[in-house]
């Protein structure tokens, strides 16, 4: 694979993207990143069983990002919160034939995405899984004098 | 269907009539310009016409000239060489806020060299601040460097004035010319220019081609050594057929000049009216004084390189200042120092259009963009935030 | 009558089946290989194909390829881009009294920048002497560089063994393979090498292109600063038409490696026995151990910018080591290095011939020089003294 | 004129040199320059009723350097000596219709030589005339430890 292409499967996920939009009556939701920082990402889901009866997402960023994210959606649609909570980052992105090089870093706020609406699931619950909870992250230092740092 | 290419600015076709002019120097004319024998004529003939055109584009005398191996090679020959020739102790550098990488980063390199760098702030337009060059243009400056117009969003530079105030103190003026040779008519004596960058390339000339005009009596030190060719600022047996390229290349830019531009203008002016009639869309950089060839757009809410896939995926091809669209997944520079926000220098594409654009392909962007635009907004977070 | 072309260390034709495959990427595929949209595709596949082409004929890895402009940018930018990566504080380089112009001023240029510079005696056959080497070759030594065969005499190197001191101090290895590549296996892991230069041209693809190869692990620092291109080791947009030339150049030589040049070698010694029967004539450097298509034959008592010319008016292209063939009025270095007398370089040619050259060319040659020389010969005051 | 060509005056009398040779019976011969420096240059000249009468000559040197000779044996042929002795460098060099400009160097020898022969003629006669004196040539370095010190 050259540089900068994508594969089909990424390609055909950026393209006709799954799961995509708002969900009204979500269960949970999680959002990760900045638009500052080029990347934002929403992430909601719906729970029936301890299942991922629903979700759905809504991408800033790269078309590796929305095909990463379009990808996820499709895996854990179905599975139980567990096999959720267990995902890798490896499994979404060698379903989509892997990703160039450079596109890595944009690819990796997906699972965070899911770890977090997860995360706020349990605590709705009251339930503390700091496991799954939202790392510190750029959002927090935008305001400060030297502008964002993103990652 | 053809495509339509909307990315001049990185890279254009080589005019048919361009490439016919250099085939024999292949093949055929191949001997050295040096050579005493026969086989040297036809190559020395060439080379000394194609510098003739070379200058006659910018008002120089021939012997002005030096022959590159491109633009960025002429910028590191002109920041680099004026630097090492050490004018009285001169150590500075100053450029602008929107100069291209081949400027930014020769200029840091010398930095790490123990020059010093600084650089001129632009406004929301992307033009130089001439109250920032009066700051930062002091006596111990050794060069200017000033792109004729930001490659990127297409906005002149108050060159004269600039050119003025760097004299004013005793630096050398370099000009890059790269992006505006093909579309704006120059000269290098009213301008009172001392060091400019053409690229063959950008003029549809071959690649792996340029020049740097010296003004006679500017000095500088050479980069490569070798044979001494082009009077010792740049060894290396000469690429005849790209020199004989380039020459063609520029004539033909010369007398196109008052043909060519108004044309690319009146359709690149169709285009920015046409965008920005989409919903949360503003043209970057300044409305009227700007390249004839570049109309770079904002569209709110979504991210470049996305826009730029689908445009693919629908036979359209642009560039984006996105940081998701660059090497080093930085945003543009120029957007970022003009005042936009990262998220807006994520949303803009840079449409580039050129001699062979067409009233069909302005079109055919005009017709795809607004369902382009839309279907990215609905996967937006942002939008109607 | 069709000229008779033996300069090819001057300038070579490009093979037209090389140019053909050049042509679609000056007005069709004349995209930018780092555009993300469709039309960076093609230039960025062929570009990769090309690298393979030139790594494959020297053994290299394609990772290991930097494209430049041509031998003398590589050459310099093996030697100041080792000096200036300050290795330890090494300051010194060592170079050999036959190298090209491009490694003797390239060397002279950063003794002017305060490194110190070192040149290897060579015995009477233009070879450089291993005593030499043991002398010169000391723990402060940057980088040797040395050609694999003087590109003038012909004469074959000790590479091996000069490499392997070099290495014994710690130092880097740079061998500049213009003149061989075309005719003679390379292989950089088995000669153990560090830096490697190659010249399109002399490969008989275009001019305007070259390959260092850059072991990797090797470092050093770049000469171009810009978007990064090549690995961050040479900026500028690449000529991506030049690139697919060398590399199919490379390809074709390779595949020709085993029937080109003994053709060309047989050639060659039927002119030596041929031109050294005329009186008073000798060859110049090694009768063997040497390039397979460098004649370099002196006629005693003449000069050779007039032998030149009156070839050339009988149609033949040849070079000369003479004083009055050079831009600088200086004599060959190489022939004087070897032990010859001023008059004795004055009286030498250099004919190179290439894949190109037939029996009638060197036939024609035959035929002509006899009473050129005798002709010279009556208009001296020195025959017969 | 392209950089390194020769007028087509200065090739004809390269390709066919006139008064070439040595002459037997010579009233004077004039050498300069040296093989050391790439440049020798021998003139005889028989002198006839104060008249150039005869002039032969032999050069090695580039063609520039032979073509400068035969054109001034032309010239001064049949002139009075001094005529001859008044000639000078541009006269030759304009009647071959110029010279490259790397060349002019290498045409300087045979107006030298002329005077040489001229000066050798008089002095045989008992007449000294230093303003036709060689000067100091390189010849004379020629031993000398750093070798020839061409100019
Ligand atoms: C304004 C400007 N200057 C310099 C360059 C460098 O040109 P090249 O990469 O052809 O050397 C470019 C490249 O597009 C440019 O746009
Ligand atoms: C041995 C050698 N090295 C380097 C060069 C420089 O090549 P170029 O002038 O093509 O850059 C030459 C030129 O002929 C050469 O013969």
């Amino acid at each position: 694979m050259a540089r900068l292409e994508y594969s089909k499967k990424v390609l055909e996920h950026f393209t006709n993207p799954r799961n995509v939009g708002e969900m009204k009556d979500a269960d949970s939701v999680g959002t990760v990143g900045n638009p500052v920082c080029g990347d934002m990402m929403e992430l909601s889901i719906k729970v029936t069983d301890d299942r991922i009866a629903d979700i759905r997402f809504r991408t800033f960023g790269c078309a590796s990002a929305i095909a990463t994210t379009s990808m996820l959606t499709e895996i854990v649609k179905g599975k139980t919160l567990k096999e959720a909570e267990e995902l890798k980052w490896d499994d979404v992105v060698s379903n989509l034939d892997g990703l160039p090089p450079v596109k890595v870093h944009c690819s990796l706020l997906a699972v965070e995405g899911l770890k977090i609406a997860l995360y706020n699931y349990y605590k709705k619950r009251g339930i503390d899984r700091p496991d799954l909870a939202p790392k510190e992250t750029e959002a927090e230092h935008v305001h400060s004098d030297e502008g964002p740092s993103c990652v | 269907m053809n495509r339509v290419y909307m990315d001049s600015t990185t890279a254009m076709p080589v005019r048919p009539e361009v490439l016919e002019v250099m085939l024999p120097y292949f093949t055929v004319h191949y001997g050295n310009p040096s050579s005493i024998h026969e086989d040297g004529k036809m190559p020395r003939m060439a080379m000394d016409d194609a510098r003739g055109h070379v200058a006659g584009l910018i008002g120089a005398s021939p012997e002005e000239v030096v022959f590159t191996s491109g633009a960025t090679e002429s910028i590191n020959l002109a920041l680099k060489g004026a630097l090492y020739a050490g004018r009285e102790g001169r150590k500075g550098i100053v450029i602008t806020a929107v100069d291209h990488r081949a400027v930014t980063a020769t200029a840091a390199s010398m930095e790490r060299k123990g020059y010093f760098l600084r650089e001129l702030a632009v406004d929301h337009y992307g033009k130089a601040r001439l109250d920032s060059a009066m700051d930062l243009l002091t006596k111990d400056i050794s060069i200017l460097s000033v792109p004729f117009a930001s490659g990127e969003v297409g906005t002149h530079q108050p060159l004269k004035e600039l050119a003025s105030l760097a004299h004013d103190v005793g630096a050398l003026v370099h000009v890059d010319l790269t992006m505006s040779a093909l579309m704006e008519p120059f000269d290098v004596r009213s301008f009172d220019i001392d060091l400019a960058t053409l690229s063959s390339a950008d003029l549809m000339g071959p690649r792996g081609v340029g020049a740097l005009y010296v003004r006679k009596g500017v000095r500088i030190e050479h980069l490569l050594s070798g044979g001494g060719h082009e009077r010792g600022l740049r060894s290396g047996s000469e690429n005849v057929p790209g020199i004989v390229g380039m020459g063609e290349a520029s004539r033909i830019a010369r007398e196109r000049m008052g043909t060519d531009p108004p044309m690319v203008l009146s359709l690149r002016d169709g285009l920015i009216s046409g965008l920005t009639q989409i919903e949360d869309s503003y043209l970057n950089g300044h409305p009227t004084d700007r390249l004839p060839q570049n109309a770079n757009i904002r569209f709110q809410y979504i991210e470049g390189e996305s826009m730029l896939l689908l445009l693919d995926l629908n036979g359209i091809s642009v560039a984006s200042g996105s940081a998701c669209a660059q090497k080093n997944l930085e945003p543009s520079k120029t957007l970022i120092s003009m005042g936009l926000k990262h998220e807006e220098a994520h949303g803009s594409l840079q449409f580039s259009l050129s001699p062979y654009t067409t009233k069909a392909d302005t079109g055919r962007v005009l017709d795809v963009m607004p369902g382009i635009v839309e279907e990215l907004r609905k996967l937006s977070p942002l939008t109607g935030r």
